[in-house]
């Protein structure tokens, strides 16, 4: 069962609505009262966006690329994928999600990590081959295919993590502070490698980080969220063009961005504990 | 009252009445003993429980007690109050035997082990059957509780007593014409069974070689009571048995056929009878018992001094 | 092969119920499955004792017709394989037919039976605990102790428990003692393999933290093995219970056959009552089902107090 | 802890060496031979502690052995001291000797016992535990249903279930293997749901994204995870599956196997030959736990537990 | 047993050798041959410094850390703390170390998973509470304390367990890249509040980061290293004074600093991969 490329769509954004949530919210039953995670949130990404998420720690951004992946219900309102549920699009294998912890299996070696996806997926062995070489060198780290988990460290573990949600062709990608462990040089240039990828295969891509720059950086838009009940404050469509070399980032426009994000984050931080 | 312990070979049934007669009509407190009654079971070996010192005295088959002997547990028969075997094998007509000698080849045979398996060896012996299978031999199994291998077929004949295992293939719905029977008695191989054994250095010490001699007169007084009330004395049974699973019918039954079986006994060993024992264990060709006479393996100064 | 496969999307709250929910959904599947249980078993039971039903026909000249062979299959004195109706006719007699006191009384001896169970089961799993805490303590007790445990276990108990208890009551332990040492013999083995692996689980990270506090070794036992050894103990626990009967069973054996329900069960085979084998039988598995149960029950609780049952 | 921190060394030592003296002293007090024991015992833990602080592979192998030696020469002296009669317990020289002199029949009762009987039926029951528990996480229903009805039937006690699996299986290995199976059931099904269950939460969500099937998710990810608990159940069992085999013997077998000559030798109080064949069944059933646990260390190497 | 307050020592380093390594290497071996995670580090760490390390991804600094907290041995060269050896160091309970990951047990909640070292340490019951409620507080975590490490957001258990590491007093905080899940807003908080309980107790703070801001805002020293073998390849004296305003980032000194930071940082990541 080896899966088509999807075709390409080169910057044609925003296009029809790939995820739309129409107040969805989502409430934890704990001990002392229930925790509200998402509250009544409205969104459309549409197909080939970077959609980034920003807020502070706790705001329900995980939570929310959770509830997009299927991996948990909203408690009110609506969520559809692609047309279909979450859970629809979660078996026609829409998903390709980097976790906050790498969640690697250590009975796999970094190589077998990867792979296993493109097993489940029933990809070919030859054909499995190729694309771990391809992502672990992309991630730079060809040489350490052979080694397990535990004999890496953090942030290769990471890597390795983001390598495996990158080996096949999800049309959505979900990542979840995928850069959070690395250095700046690394981080540059996974940043430019990620958007190559996503001008290459237009995917539609949902990104938690708390790096402002580097939402500004890759998204075309990001979401501003804040905490308790987490809720969405500001939605910043980015005027930057697709094509973004690393320089951008002097530019007046993209600073006035970073302010834009930064003043909505502190916003955020400020607003009330329900 | 004088304590002692007696351990039975095998679980609580008719097949050890006097004992609990003699306890339950006070025949042991007119001794003036206070007899504690250890029933077996399957795994006991009253001969090890007499080494431990877990009994004063044991019920053991002579067979069994001369072999611990040979092998240096220096035991000895006080009373024999089983004057004939009840040890016989157990075969369905269908099988087509009708004569040992003839017929056993081929066959299999439920044997029961744990020290039991010696008359059936030394009868093997004279008859020249090899016991390790084979068109020449028999093949024998190892016979657990029941009579199962015989209503399964599993076996062509298997081993049972004329009191207990018989009556339960009776029982299971087989009638006397399905069945032929070979009594070790008829067969000239029977060795004796059921008598009462202590260690020399009991029999040494003259306070329990008195006690011993108590014993032995009252147990014997409720052999022969049980003998004359079978009825009761199947009851007295039903009410030591702990399990409660015992039924009225079968122990009744049993209590007919062991007072058959201790009818002709006193409890005094006749010589001759221990000599038939020997001869028969001695007989067995290559692999015999027991591989010399034995010496001192049994008194009568137990049963002289109690049935004078 | 499509549909939703893996149960993280039944999220934690829902698996959080009350006892009464869970034995109200438990009910259905549960008996479910009896029923189709005693539907083989009557088959088998036909089947098994068919054959004799037949032979005795023919010793007898006749034949029999269908429903006479069906009705004589199921109410066999001695059958092959007593009908599943036997067996609960046998079982209700055996609990309520007669007072608790009762020799007959299947309550009467399957409390024999228990009591010993649970003494051995408290020694054996005690010993267990702590072999396997000394155990991940010292190095000496791992070399040397461990290879003699897996020793210990396979010498067939049934054979050294005659000695075993004679040896006891040559020193005047006797009663109840000898069985729950037996049954405590088999129990401690599975607590011992299961609590030494347990108290090895917890992440290596969690031991440098440990480490970097410079908690001694009884602290990191109690805050961090004993904690995250409990999925192991408990499993470990339900064998060992299960264990602890079957040796207190076995342990009767030689005791002198009197008490208990493996008396029961050894009188009931001598003496060829497959009826009454097979309802000691299922007592004693009631038994164990019921001991088994309540440590899953403990173990729910247990893990859920601690926020570990998700 | 790290695998690159040394143990640390001893602390205990003289703590150690003083406690045993004072354990020796006051065995002395009560009774010289006693005192000679607990000497003999404490100087062979004393010297497993010197070997465990200087370590290396030869300490390693050599602590084991000496604590066995040390427990045989408190045997062998204990038994020589107390004069204890040989059918009670005979001394491990005697074991030995009559191991060398019967070690082609000992290895063919082995034969019979442990590769036919116990082996069949550890494979036998620990695959049908494993699919059992695979079917059970497969179906919440059954999960409810049969997980119940599973304690119950597989908390079966062996001696109930050996005779009648004798009666439906026959005498010869067959039956014992199916007691086997029934034996290791439980404790393999037990331990294989809980490793089911053992899987963490965010690798379970990633083969949801990944969406992968029921048995690929299976395959790929709770297999693997619950190897660990799974050889728990395997290690226990294979102690298990030979006492069951062996004592499976003492309700019916042919003429050979562990438990046949155990059982017939304690009726003939042949004692030396019961410690004889026990001595082979730890023998082996010690070999057959060191090649599953070796197994273990090859299969679930990146398990904490096995990293330290 | 309360441990006392370690006395004040307010801005004078660099003081006496707290941290001294000599020629340290550490080599693991694995399956296909050793890694050299540390070669030939000296470094010299004076009482109540604040040295940053920072470097590429899989370079050596969280098992250098781990070497000074004695969880590894160095298989070349010397290391003491305190004049003693690390080991002895930590029986002395001289260690506060925040885990790249952070390791919650479980079992315990956000409040019981602080206390479990000064449980440990044997601190009674009202000074622990007392203590839970502290650095609950200067982590932003007040509400949370009843909750189970699962229910919390990555970052959350980040702060918890950086509450853990605080809430005793260790001379010697260990910390690897304990803010690397956080926003910037609360970043910026708890770098304040760590600068301010670093002037308050003169601790001896080791501190892994990606961030070189963070790097340098916070040290008196930062460590530059490279991968494979990990060496210690640049070590920047901080000429910031020690009271540090947030906007001291804005300086001209500090972004000079900044520079040579990313240069060397630059330069480890072209060093080769021996
Ligand atoms: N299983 C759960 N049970 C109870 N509460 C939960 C659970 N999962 C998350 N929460 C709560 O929901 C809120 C949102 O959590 P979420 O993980 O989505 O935050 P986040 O935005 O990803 O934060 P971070 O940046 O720290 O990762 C938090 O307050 C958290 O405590
Ligand atoms: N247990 C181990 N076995 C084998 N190799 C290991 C082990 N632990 C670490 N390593 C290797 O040592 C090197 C240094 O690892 P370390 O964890 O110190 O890196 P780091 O600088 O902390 O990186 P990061 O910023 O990604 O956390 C890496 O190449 C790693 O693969
Ligand atoms: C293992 C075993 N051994 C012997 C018997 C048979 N048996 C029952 S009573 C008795 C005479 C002594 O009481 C004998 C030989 C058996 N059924 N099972
Ligand atoms: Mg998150
Ligand atoms: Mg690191």
């Amino acid at each position: 069962m080896n899966r088509p490329e999807p075709a390409l769509h080169l910057s044609q954004a925003p296009a029809a609505p790939v995820i739309e949530a129409r107040g969805v919210s989502l409430t934890f039953p704990t001990a002392d009262g229930p925790v509200h995670a998402l509250k009544d949130v409205n969104l459309s990404i549409g197909q080939g966006e970077f959609v980034s998420f920003i807020g502070p720690s706790g705001c329900g951004k995980t939570t929310f690329l959770r509830t997009i992946a299927a991996l948990e219900r909203p408690t009110a309102g609506t969520l559809t994928v692609n047309g279909m549920t979450p859970d629809q699009a979660r078996r026609a294998r829409a998903y390709g999600y980097v976790f906050q912890a790498p969640g690697l299996y250590p009975w796999r070696t970094i190589a077998g990590n990867i792979s296993l996806p493109l097993e489940i997926m029933g990809f070919d062995k030859a054909d499995r081959e190729a694309r771990i070489a391809r992502v672990l060198e992309l991630v730079e780290l060809g040489q350490f295919g052979s080694r397990y988990p535990w004999q890496l460290s953090g942030g290769m573990q990471q890597r390795a993590s983001i390598a495996r949600a990158l080996a096949f062709d999800a049309d959505i990608l979900l990542m979840d502070e995928p850069f959070g462990a690395l250095d700046e040089i690394v981080r540059d240039r996974l940043n430019e490698a990620l958007l190559a990828l996503w001008a290459r295969t237009g995917r539609t891509i949902g990104f938690v980080t708390h790096s402002i720059p580097e939402a500004v950086y890759l998204s075309t838009r990001i979401v501003v969220m804040s905490p308790r009940p987490g809720r969405i404050t500001d939605v910043i469509e980015s005027p930057l063009p697709r094509e973004r070399p690393l320089e951008i980032r002097d530019s007046k426009i993209f600073a006035e961005l970073s302010h834009r994000v930064r003043e909505g984050l502190r916003a955020g931080h400020g607003a009330g504990d329900d | 009252a004088d304590p002692l312990t007696l351990q039975l070979k095998w679980v609580t049934q008719a097949q050890f009445a006097g004992y609990y007669v003699a306890k339950d009509k006070g025949f042991y407190e007119e001794e003036n003993l206070d007899v504690t009654i250890r029933p077996g079971g399957p795994d006991i070996a009253p001969t090890q429980v007499l080494a431990g010192g877990g009994a004063d005295v044991t019920v053991e088959w002579m067979p069994a007690a001369l072999a611990a002997r040979e092998k240096g547990l220096p035991i000895v028969n006080i009373a024999q109050p089983f004057k004939s075997s009840g040890m016989m094998l157990t075969c369905l007509k269908e099988t087509g035997i009708t004569n040992p000698a003839t017929d056993f080849k081929g066959k299999t045979l439920g044997v029961w082990f744990f020290g039991n398996e010696y008359p059936f060896l030394s009868w093997m012996n004279t008859l020249g059957l090899s016991t390790d299978g084979g068109p020449e031999g028999v093949t024998v199994l190892k016979q657990g509780f029941n009579v199962d291998p015989l209503l399964q077929k599993q076996a062509d004949c298997i081993s049972t007593m004329t009191y207990n295992e018989y009556g339960q293939v009776l029982d299971a719905g087989i009638s006397p014409e399905d069945l032929v029977t070979f009594k070790y008695e008829d067969q000239g191989v029977a060795t004796l069974e059921d008598g009462l054994y202590a260690l020399e250095e009991t029999l040494a010490d003259p306070a329990m070689a008195d006690r011993l001699v108590r014993f032995v007169r009252a147990s014997m007084k409720g052999w022969k009571y049980a003998e004359e009330n079978p009825e009761e004395a199947a009851q007295i049974v039903l009410e030591n048995d702990e399990t409660g699973a015992q039924t009225e019918a079968h122990q009744t039954r049993m209590m007919e056929e062991v007072a058959k079986l201790t009818a002709g006994s006193n409890g005094t060993l006749d010589e001759a009878d221990y000599q038939r024992t020997v001869d028969t264990l001695l007989s067995g060709g290559s692999d015999p018992v027991i591989s010399a006479a034995p010496e001192g393996a049994w008194t009568h100064a137990i049963t002289d001094v109690a049935l004078q | 092969m499509t549909e939703t496969t893996v149960s993280t999307l039944t999220p934690p709250r829902a698996a959080r119920r009350g006892w009464a929910g869970q034995a109200g959904r438990s009910a259905l599947p549960v008996l479910t499955v009896l029923a189709a249980i005693v539907v083989a078993w009557y088959l088998a039971a036909v089947w098994m004792n068919a054959p004799w039903v037949r032979d005795q026909a023919a010793r007898a000249g006749e034949t029999v017709t269908t429903g006479q062979l069906l009705r004589a299959t199921m109410a066999q004195e001695r059958p092959v394989l007593p009908a599943p109706h036997q067996v609960a006719a046998a079982l209700w007699e055996g609990v309520t037919g007669q007072s608790v006191t009762s020799k007959r009384s299947l309550v009467r001896h399957g409390w024999i039976t228990l009591s010993a169970t649970l003494a051995g089961f408290a020694l054996g799993s005690a010993a267990g605990i702590l072999l396997a805490v000394g155990i991940v303590h010292s190095r000496v007790m791992d070399l040397s102790i461990m290879p003699w445990a897996v020793a210990s276990q396979t010498i067939p108990i049934l054979a050294i428990a005659p000695m075993v208890i004679v040896v006891l009551a040559s020193v005047g332990v006797t009663g109840l003692l000898p069985k729950a040492l037996i049954s405590a013999w088999l129990s401690f083995f599975p607590v011992l393999v299961g609590m030494v692996k347990g108290l090895r689980a917890p992440d290596p990270m969690q031991f440098d933290l440990m480490r970097s506090w410079n908690a001694n070794g009884g602290q990191v036992l109690r805050f961090l093995r004993f904690p995250s050894s409990l999925p192991w103990l408990f499993a470990s626990l339900k064998v060992a219970i299960a264990a602890a009967l079957v040796g207190t069973i076995v342990g009767e054996l030689p005791a002198g056959a009197t008490q208990g329900l493996g008396a029961r069960l050894l009188s009931g085979s001598y003496y060829g009552q497959t009826i009454q084998i097979w309802s000691a039988l299922f007592a004693a598995a009631i038994l164990a089902a019921g001991l088994v149960w309540l440590i899953g029950a403990v173990a729910r609780l247990t893990l859920r107090r601690m926020g570990l049952a998700r | 802890m790290s695998a690159a921190v040394a143990p640390e060394a001893p602390r205990s030592d003289r703590a150690a060496l003083a406690f045993w003296a004072g354990l020796v002293a006051l065995a002395l007090l009560w009774d010289a031979r006693l005192g000679a024991l607990a000497a003999l015992w404490a100087a062979g833990w004393l010297t497993n502690g010197l070997l465990a602080w200087w370590g290396g592979p030869t300490g390693r192998t050599a602590i084991p052995l000496v604590f066995g030696a040390t427990l045989l020469a408190l045997w062998e002296v204990a038994v020589r001291l107390y004069a204890v009669p040989s059918v009670i317990l005979p001394a491990p020289s005697a074991i030995g000797a009559r191991f060398a002199a019967d070690l082609p029949m000992i290895l063919s009762d082995l034969w019979q016992t442990l590769v036919k009987g116990a082996l069949t039926g550890w494979l036998l029951g620990a695959a049908l535990a494993v699919l059992t528990a695979i079917a059970i996480d497969r179906s919440p229903f059954l999960q409810r249903g049969l997980l119940p009805i599973g304690n119950f039937v597989a908390a079966l006690p062996i001696v109930g279930i050996a005779p009648i699996l004798v009666m439906w299986f026959g005498f010869d290995w067959q039956s014992k293997a199916a007691v086997v199976v029934v034996m290791v059931f439980f404790p393999i099904l037990v331990n294989m749901v809980a490793g089911l269950a053992a899987t963490d939460a965010l690798q379970r969500d990633q083969v949801a994204t990944w969406n992968a099937g029921y048995w690929q998710a299976l395959g790929k990810l709770r297999l693997p995870a619950a190897m660990p608990f799974l050889f728990n159940g395997l290690k226990i069992t294979t102690t298990l599956a030979l006492i069951g085999a062996i004592v499976a013997e003492f309700f019916g077998s042919p003429t050979r196997g562990m438990g046949f000559r155990i059982s017939t030798a304690v009726g003939q109080m042949d004692l030396p030959l019961v410690w004889a064949e026990i001595l082979m069944a730890a023998l082996a059933g010690s070999a057959f736990y060191a090649i599953v646990a070796l197994a273990e260390r090859r299969v679930t190497f990146w398990h904490p537990s096995q990293r330290q």
